[in-house]
């Protein structure tokens, strides 16, 4: 036959003769071509990086940073090339270059020779008991510090270089769930556009040179006893950090210590002393409650450990075939989000409206003198709402829970803190303790006095320790221009940011991978904060900043820390109780105890807000993604879909289909937000169940100086914030350009098209017909193949997703990129629908488009056992594995991408481009996990069950002869899952969980009608709505054909 | 009239052949060129920093591999001794040879030896140390008779083909786990009987699961 | 092969009786003088300079492409995910199609005894054989990692691997190289005696000795023309399953998957008779332009045009009866996908290309009816190209709009040819032009030695 | 008008009388007369295959058919081969949950296969046969025998026919009507 094939090789194709040597050749049994970029494989790459260490004081594993600093990646990184990280994938740069280079001598057909370089083995000098090359990672607890609360962490290091990231399961706020920015923390880590060297008015400087200044700066202070000194820093959790700050107000009592969280808490806070008359933290216990009432309250995407709260509500998510135990959420939200997504009833109000609403309930619930006032005309259906709702909030008498949002005003705060007295759920679903951050204190009024201070010439030293106030104070506050009147502005921070370059002192600040400190959760309980590796760019920590200003300039962060809790852990065996905190990574004890407070009388209502006739509200709302800004340049989380816009690398300004209408306004349409005289200029995104007459905008976008990705992404929100309105304005006026900005959204259609993909019946058809998932469709039964079905005498691993837990938060998501090397590609790619992730949340609307239903849907590779992509695969790339995996061989792959168009879920990522190198500098090809293949251009890649784990806990279970244990593998979306929603298993043990939840009989294959068998199976949703109010029924949207927009 | 001379029918038809059995023995040059020693590296002994002799560390004197390769038995990478465990004993005996001049050097320096690596898989493999060597495969199974090679090289080709050979049917080369780290084992009883005991004894997976493809490919 | 006797040459009933193969007048000795001179002519018509000068740029073209492709990846095409496939695979199945209608000519119509097939087979052949290169370009360059595209074959490697026998794209391979293979065997059988002539007319030594290697030393005796004709019926006897079988393979790429507006067992038939309609299509738009600058009218009569015409709105007929089972069988089958997708492609976001497609390949052929049309060369003409147009839309509609929505909403998308996707095209469009006018210039394009049967010399009078 | 004008200078030995018809029918006469007075090894030399010279010239049927035929035997057991070796004994692996062996999706590599060395046999067979390719050969050096490609028709009896006789054959030939008969040598 191949005399045929040569045949047409050499006589008939020109085509094919004018590329010489090109088929002749026996195959390389790698990856051609050698790509000059990597001289050496990416997999063997690290271990001789690793191998690279020769420091006697190699002794702690973040030191072995300082041996890779002779290499050449090392260096590569310290000088990178701007290129390296080029946005534009079309852009022709060096690496590009050099990758040309490794194409042509493919074509050459120099490929043919598999000879490999000869590499070099680096051993060490004196090998460090706990470093086996090659071994296990170690594992480190330590905790990341997000609004003033702190999640603990258990960080994996191989060989030095923190890899991962997995929440502490002592941890309180995390009890072993991780959330997308801890995840993403350590792409933060290695982030090459991180601020790298001290600089004075942009010239670099040694440490000593600003100690020097430091000094002479206190020093003069101390004659006006600090009147002249302020202090600026994000809310502290910190108790090292707040005892320094302390001791440096004992010493100069004038100084002033203002904190600024632009997505803070205030409102809680004020609430709370509206309601208590102190600052006091509620912590609820939605595992005890029966119903739950959010005001604009998204508790499962934000606020204080969210990820307690998710675990918690979704444990009440859990069902039995008798349907008991589901827990009721009704939301009343203006933004659409993650939680009125898993709402029960979800009522679209205002913002602005949500505190009548408040007072409403409250008179039904019966706090009569709430309600006397402010409640303005309402709706039937709203009415109906109330009513329903109060009467099942009686029935469930301190089984009941009512939070209110962080952007709603300490009055609705206040009214909550009411009713749950009133319903004698203090105590119960809700206790309330000391706040975690170390002074609680009324920001805005703080920070507005900082403002007029500065202005007046008042301030002669500010020490900005973290943050960005330039960019993210109130507009109103004109804090950038003001703090030009400052004498000596000093900022210590991640970037050369927006304030740095208003400073004339820069301190690059070690991020919290590099550096000791400590930390406080949710509930009090404190963690100390231990360092990975020696700072990358020679940054400092806050304690080390502070600690200039001290006696002892040059004390370390560390003894710092050590020398808050030496009393605390009692002096005799500190050493010991020492080393426990670290090893748990929380401090046994610190967790505040619960306090007993009694909620005044509800305050009568501030005088209405002018009514929305004068035009739409517009609400402001922290990035889902990238937070405050400060993520602004975090590739990860720029990609990382937002949770129901399915938007990435920009935010919008987010309307309902009925304003849009109004407006006339189409997707992607540019408008310009007028409200308080400022205007800002913004692309319009439409979602259904948005609040009318009401425009949400994410702040923390439109960054000046973020780095590669961050700068100019999006537009900047915080030009229209203003202090009189920092969550909701009113009176905003939209008005289209003309122009239109490109969106990348990463799913276009939210149209189930009446499929059924998400099966979810109301909790009392459940129990009327538990099998529902089933009848849905006529799918074979396991007899009818025709196929032989292949015996399993080993393990059979399964996944299976409960679609009632999962709250859609993209930890997940997110986990598995860092786990399995997956690239960003950038928004260009993504609008090109090439977007990489291997597990995908889909989501649906159903239902009314006014006030939808949504079905959200985690989507890995499903692993079929008869599996679609392997049947058409022409070269045994992707073959199915005797445990049941569908295995993807990237280095057999030639990328015909035949398998990903017969894959019916669509979940194979192909790299059109070299992406593993397009958008990584050196320093974040130290981010890569060495047990995972980097992939090359061309080569077709997708979700694996996190093979490389499997085969970790294989071998260690062969080596000790001992079988598996059930949980001991777990992939790293389920690891990661707050909602636990995922269960990853051997279905060959009939005792395992995953075994066990595919017996329930809410469980159903994607697709099954296919007969593709998926190992990844789904238990149905099941809602439980109130029988009293209007059963939201699932209802489909009619079938579309419209053209998308936003696809190029 | 005739345009070509006699000949040129010999010509054409040796010419016409010729060419089939040339690009047939071209193709199988370039396979065999492939699984060649030139391409593998098999059999050619490496150049050294330092003139480390394995026939006499592992052979002469007899040292057994895990004092130098300690990880062997617990992590897929077998380790190479640091300098430190050179200087174990030769801070005593030859203290003062100039040829371990260069280990002085790196122990007072700090810096560490570079040595050329012999054993390359190819990329994209992810072979593990401890379980073979926990399932009975010897030493001497893939890298030959080391206490016998001055300098080191590398006994097999290291090719998918071969590592499949194995994998296929490990009772032709399972030994007793005592017998794994020593060199030159001639099993008592015969290969084959002793090999499938042992296969059952140590558990081996089936031929489906060693010959999966994630067995070693990520 | 046949020796035409008045009474036994099957003369279709209706008007054609009067338009013979071949005009009058014509000898052994100026059929052959008339055909070998354009090869052996010294001054090359300008046109052809013309003609070759431009598909020779349009190849650089494509070669910049390919380099272009090579060095950055198949990201500088439209392609994504859900559409997997784009340009290339669509233009593989349109070329592949378009060379089929040479190998059917010669082996089907002269198993059929269809003399008119004489004057156009040797271009016709041709032509497949340059619209097979450009076809087998494309599946090459649309992998991730083109130089691995050996992979595809069965060889020894020290991988211990083979092809996956069960994918279509391995039989497309077997397919697309036994066909190509097969076509030039023909085709070169075909010319061997031509070659003999040639030699003998040419008058420069090198050309005579290269015709003359190239004859093999045919010198026309009996014995070799009785293993000759037998060579041939055989070879012909093989190509008519070869062709039917190879269309048949490209269109299990798409009956094997399940996609959704891919996975129908109508394919196949429809895919062979829409290759032979397009083959056709390409037949008309090069012979006529050719019989007006060569001056062949004579050779290629309208009695070709009009009978390439009929084949034409059969095969058409045939393809459209496709589409209709196509849209019924959306319906018919009841799963929501199959519906939504045959109505996605008639309301959907690319319902422009599907009315197009019906439009080109249904409602023009039509007018063949009329023998006005039939006998009509510019008019002809205008159909084919919109035959040849209409066909490439029939493969866009199939591949992309099966696949930008398939199962899951959540994974819908667009797909849109890049300059790159349309550069590529277009340049395999200039390289099979320059092969073709390479071929007009230097091998005789029409079949000399079986234009010589057709003259009334040829006639042996037996005496009774 | 036949000419016998012979140069004795010229010493090659001769391989046979040459004969120029014009047309296809006094060929055919002239074969079929050669033929019938005993005439076997001759041959005729035509612009295009005539199969009423089969018969005339006594050509045997050939054997070419079965030579294809065995080809696509070995083709199809070839193909059907390889396949099912290397799915199921070389290296077995589970595609998609299909058969180790699953012939229906071998039946197009094997058909392919079958038709490329049928046709393959088929064109060299014929080659070989007719021992192409033959550059040179004696026919060539016949006078105008470049118009055999043309419009003339030539019959040869060659030598080593036992009946040949310089005199007797050109003088026959003549009688049958040839133009010009010339004597060709080896």
């Amino acid at each position: 036959m191949s005399d045929g094939a040569r045949e047409t090789g050499n006589g008939e194709k020109p085509g094919t003769q004018s590329r010489p040597g090109l088929p002749v050749y026996p195959p390389p049994a790698a990856m051609p071509p050698p790509d000059p970029l990597e001289p050496q494989p990416e997999v063997l790459d690290f271990r001789a990086l690793a191998l690279r260490r020769a420091d006697e004081r190699g002794g702690r594993p973040w030191r072995s940073l300082e041996e890779l600093a002779n290499t050449p990646e090392f260096s590569a990184m310290l000088h990178r090339d701007e290129n390296a990280v080029a946005l534009d994938p079309s852009g022709v740069d060096r690496r590009d270059l050099f990758k040309y280079l490794g194409a042509s001598f493919a074509l050459a057909g120099l490929t043919a020779c598999t000879r490999q370089p000869t590499e070099k083995i680096v051993p060490y000098v004196r090998q460090p008991e706990e470093i086996i090359p090659g071994g296990h990672p170690l594992t480190y607890a330590t905790a990341m510090t997000l609004g003033g609360t702190a999640t603990g962490l258990l960080i994996e290091s191989h060989q030095g270089r923190p890899t991962k990231a997995e929440g502490n399961p002592l941890h309180p706020a995390s009890l072993g769930a991780s959330d997308v920015f801890s995840q993403a923390s350590l792409y933060g880590l290695y982030d090459p556009d991180r601020s790298q060297t001290l600089l004075y008015l942009e010239e670099i400087r040694p440490w000593p040179a600003f100690l020097g200044a430091i000094h002479a700066a206190i020093e003069a202070e101390r004659a006006g006893r600090g009147a002249g000194l302020r202090l600026l820093t994000e809310t502290v959790c910190s108790p090292t950090l707040a005892r320094q700050i302390q001791e440096l107000l004992k010493a100069l009592p004038e100084a002033k210590w203002v904190q600024w969280e632009p997505a803070g808490r205030h409102n809680a806070r004020e609430g709370a002393r509206l309601a208590f008359g102190e600052y006091v933290e509620a912590i609820p216990h939605f595992d005890r409650a029966d119903v739950i009432v959010s005001l604009d309250a998204d508790f499962l995407s934000s606020g204080p450990a969210f990820l307690r709260a998710t675990r918690d509500f979704s444990s009440r998510r859990r069902v039995g075939a008798d349907g008991a135990g589901l827990n009721r959420l009704y939301a009343v939200e203006s933004t659409p989000a993650n939680t009125g997504a898993k709402a029960d009833h979800r009522l679209p109000l205002r913002a602005g409206e949500v505190e009548g609403f408040a007072r409403q309930l409250a008179a039904a619930v019966g706090l009569g003198e709430a309600g006397a006032a402010g409640v303005g005309p309402s709706a039937p259906e709203r009415v109906k709402f109330v009513a329903a709702l109060a009467e099942d909030l009686a029935k469930h008498r301190g089984r009941s829970l009512i939070v209110a949002g962080d952007g709603q005003p300490p009055a609705v705060h206040a009214l909550a803190h009411a009713m749950n007295a009133a319903l004698g759920n203090v105590g119960a679903t809700v206790e309330f303790a000391a706040p975690p951050e170390a002074q609680p204190s009324d920001q805005l009024a703080d920070l507005s006095a900082l403002a007029s201070d500065m202005d007046a010439g008042r301030v002669r030293t500010l020490l900005i320790l973290g943050g960005n106030p330039v960019f993210t104070a109130p507009a109103d506050f004109r804090f950038g221009e003001r703090l030009q009147k400052v004498g000596l502005r000093i900022h210590l921070s991640p970037h050369v940011d927006e304030t740095s370059v208003a400073c004339h002192w820069h301190i690059p600040e070690a991020h919290f991978l590099e550096s000791w400190s400590d930390a406080r959760a949710f509930d009090g309980t404190a963690s100390i904060v231990q360092p990975l590796i020696a700072p990358l760019y020679g940054g400092r920590s806050a304690h080390e900043v502070l600690a200039a200003t001290s006696t002892e300039p040059e004390r370390s962060g560390y003894d710092v820390v050590r020398d808050t809790w030496r009393p605390f852990l009692g002096g005799a065996d500190f050493e010991a109780a020492w080393r426990r905190a670290l090893h748990d990574g929380v401090i046994p004890g610190t967790a505040s105890v619960s306090k007993n407070v009694t909620a005044r009388a509800v305050p009568a209502p501030a005088p209405a807000a002018p009514p929305a006739s004068g035009g739409l509200e517009v609400i402001f709302r922290p990035d889902p993604m990238i937070h405050d800004g400060r993520f602004a340049n975090n590739g990860w989380l720029q990609e990382l879909p937002k949770p129901l816009t399915k938007l990435t690398w920009d935010n919008a300004a987010i309307v309902s289909p009925a304003t849009a209408g109004r407006h006339s306004l189409a997707k992607e349409d540019v408008v310009r937000l007028t409200v308080g005289g400022r205007s800002v200029d913004a692309a319009v995104w439409i979602e259904p169940g948005h609040a009318d007459d009401s425009v949400t905008v994410h702040f923390g976008y439109g960054r000046t100086r973020a780095g590669k990705f961050g700068t100019g992404a999006g537009f900047n929100a915080y030009a229209i914030r203003a202090s009189g309105a920092l969550w909701i304005a009113a009176g905003g006026q939209i008005v289209k350009t003309g122009a239109t900005h490109p969106l990348a959204c990463t799913q276009m259609h939210q149209n189930m098209e009446g499929r059924d993909i998400v099966r979810a019946a109301n909790v009392a058809d459940f129990v009327r017909d538990p099998q529902f998932a089933h009848r849905l469709t006529k799918s074979p039964e396991d007899g009818e193949t025709m196929y032989p079905t292949y015996p399993s005498d080993t393990h059979a691993w399964a996944m299976a997703i409960d679609l009632n837990q999962c709250v859609g938060c993209n930890a997940c998501v997110v986990a598995c990129q860092a786990e399995n090397n997956i690239p960003v590609v950038g928004k260009d790619q993504v609008r090109r629908g090439r977007e990489m992730h291997w597990l995908r949340i889909d989501h649906y609307y159903g239902g009314e488009p006014a006030n939808p239903q949504h079905y959200l849907q985690p989507v890995p590779c499903m692993h079929c056992e008869k599996a679609p992509c392997e049947l058409v695969c022409p070269v045994e790339a992707t073959v199915h594995s005797a445990e049941g995996l569908n295995d993807m061989v990237y280095n057999r792959c030639v990328g015909t991408r035949y398998c990903s168009n017969n894959c019916p879920y669509k979940v194979r990522r192909f790299n059109f481009y070299h992406y593993s190198t397009q958008f990584r500098a050196p320093s974040l090809q130290m981010l890569t996990n060495p047990d995972v293949t980097v992939r090359w251009r061309g080569v077709m890649e997708k979700c694996t069950y996190c093979v490389q784990r499997i085969n970790r806990v294989k071998i260690d279970s062969e080596i000790g002869n001992r079988t598996i244990r059930d949980g001991e593998i777990t992939t790293a979306c389920a690891q990661a899952c707050p909602a636990n929603a995922i269960v990853f298993g051997d279905l060959s043990d009939p005792a395992s969980r995953v075994a066990q939840m595919r017996k329930d009989p809410r469980t159903y294959a994607l697709l099954e009608e296919l007969g593709t068998r998926p190992r990844t199976t789904y238990l149905a949703q099941v809602r439980n709505p109130n029988p009293a109010l209007p059963e939201p029924v699932r209802r489909d949207w009619p079938t579309s054909f419209r053209e998308e927009t936003g696809q190029l | 009239m005739q345009i070509f001379h006699r000949s040129t029918n010999t010509i054409s038809r040796v010419s016409l052949f010729g060419a089939v059995f040339f690009i047939g023995i071209l193709l199988w040059l370039f396979y065999d060129l492939e699984a060649s020693p030139w391409t593998t590296q098999q059999n050619v002994a490496r150049n050294q920093p330092l003139q480390f002799s394995h026939a006499h560390h592992a052979g002469a004197i007899g040292i057994d591999c895990r004092y130098c390769h300690t990880s062997v038995e617990k992590a897929a990478f077998a380790g190479i001794p640091p300098t430190k465990t050179c200087m174990n004993c030769h801070s005593q005996i030859w203290a003062q040879s100039p040829y371990l001049e260069p280990v002085r050097a790196s122990y007072r320096t700090g810096e560490s030896l570079q040595w050329n690596r012999v054993h390359d898989l190819p990329d994209f493999v992810y072979f593990n140390h401890a379980i073979h060597v926990n399932k009975g495969v010897g030493c001497e199974t893939c890298h030959g008779r080391v206490d016998q090679m001055p300098l080191m090289w590398q006994a097999a080709p290291l090719q998918m083909a071969w590592c499949l050979e194995c994998h296929r049917n490990p009772e032709k080369y399972l030994r007793p786990k005592d017998k794994v780290f020593t060199m030159g084992f001639l099993p008592a009883e015969d290969q084959l009987t002793m090999g499938r005991r042992l296969r059952k004894e140590y558990g081996l997976r089936s031929e489906a699961l060693l010959t999966t493809c994630s067995t070693c490919h990520r | 092969m046949k020796k035409p006797k008045p009474d036994l040459v099957p003369i279709p009933p209706g008007q054609d009786r009067r338009v013979p193969v071949i005009e009058p007048g014509y000898t052994f000795a100026s059929v052959t003088d008339k055909i070998g001179q354009i090869v052996l002519t010294r001054r090359t018509p300008v046109f052809w300079f013309f003609g070759f000068g431009i598909s020779f740029l349009l190849m650089m073209a494509l070669l910049a492409s390919i380099g272009m492709l090579l060095f950055r990846g198949v990201g500088i095409w439209g392609v994504n995910i859900p559409i997997g496939w784009g340009f290339a695979i669509i233009n593989f199945v349109w070329w592949i199609g378009i060379g089929h209608a040479g190998t059917l000519i010669s082996a089907i119509l002269l198993l059929l005894r269809q003399e008119w097939r004489t004057s156009i087979n040797r271009f016709a052949e041709a032509m497949t054989l340059f619209a097979v290169a450009c076809a087998g370009l494309f599946p090459v360059l649309h992998m991730g990692r083109p130089w691995l595209a050996y992979w595809l074959l069965p060889y020894p490697n020290t991988m211990a691997l083979w092809p996956q026998w069960r994918s279509p794209l391995v039989w497309d391979v077997f397919a697309v190289s036994t066909y190509a293979t097969v076509s030039a065997l023909f085709w070169y059988v075909g010319l061997i005696p031509d070659f003999a002539t040639l030699r003998d007319r040419a008058r420069r030594k090198g050309f005579q000795i290269v015709y003359g290697m190239l004859s093999l030393g045919w010198r026309g005796s009996a014995q070799h023309w009785h293993r000759y004709e037998t060579a041939y019926l055989l070879l012909a006897g093989l190509a008519t399953p070869l062709v039917i079988s190879v269309h048949t393979v490209v269109s299990f790429d798409f009956t094997v998957a399940i996609t959704p507006g891919w996975h129908s067992t109508i394919f196949p038939p429809y895919f062979v008779a829409g290759a032979i309609y397009a083959g056709f299509a390409m037949v008309l738009t090069l012979s006529i332009p050719l019989r007006k600058l060569y001056g062949l009218e004579d050779f290629i009569t309208l009695r070709h045009l009009q009978n390439m015409g009929k084949i034409m709105l059969a095969t058409g007929l045939i393809v459209g009866y496709g589409y209709m089972v196509e849209a019924f069988m959306g319906w018919y089958s009841g799963s929501p996908g199959e519906l939504y997708v045959t109505l996605n492609r008639m309301l959907g976001p690319y319902a422009k290309a599907y009315w197009a497609l019906i439009l080109c390949n249904i409602v023009t052929p039509q007018t063949l009816w009329f023998r006005k049309v039939r006998s009509t060369p510019w008019i002809l003409f205008l159909v084919a190209m919109v035959v040849n147009v209409g066909m490439w839309l029939e493969r866009f509609v199939i591949v992309v709009t099966s696949l930008h929505r398939d199962f899951l909403p959540s994974s819908w998308g667009m797909y849109h040819g890049t300059f790159w996707d349309w550069a590529t095209f277009i340049g395999t469009i200039g390289l099979f032009l320059s092969l073709l006018f390479l071929f007009l210039r230097f091998l005789p394009m029409i079949s000399i030695f079986e234009m010589r049967t057709l003259v009334p010399e040829a006639e042996v009078r037996e005496e009774p | 008008m036949t000419d016998f004008e012979r140069h004795p200078d010229e010493g090659r030995p001769l391989y046979g009388l040459m004969a120029e018809f014009e047309s296809p029918t006094e060929l055919l006469a002239a074969a079929r007369g050669a033929y019938e007075s005993g005439y076997r090894k001759m041959d005729a030399y035509t612009p295009y295959p005539m199969h009423e010279l089969t018969e005339a010239l006594g050509i045997k049927p050939t054997k070419l058919p079965w030579l294809v035929l065995a080809g696509g035997i070995l083709g199809c057991c070839s193909a059907l081969f390889m396949m099912w070796f290397s799915a199921t004994i070389h290296y077995p692996l589970n595609v998609g949950g299909r058969p180790l062996a699953s012939w229906p999706m071998f039946i197009p590599i094997t058909f392919e296969v079958t038709v490329l060395f049928a046709s393959l046999a088929a064109v060299f067979g014929m080659l070989g046969m007719n021992g192409l390719p033959m550059p040179y050969h004696p026919v060539f050096n016949a006078p105008r025998f470049a118009l055999a490609s043309r419009d003339r028709f030539f019959l040869c009896i060659e030598v080593a026919d036992p009946n040949f006789a310089l005199e007797k054959t050109s003088l026959f030939l003549a009688n049958q009507g040839a133009r010009v008969v010339s004597e060709v040598e080896e």
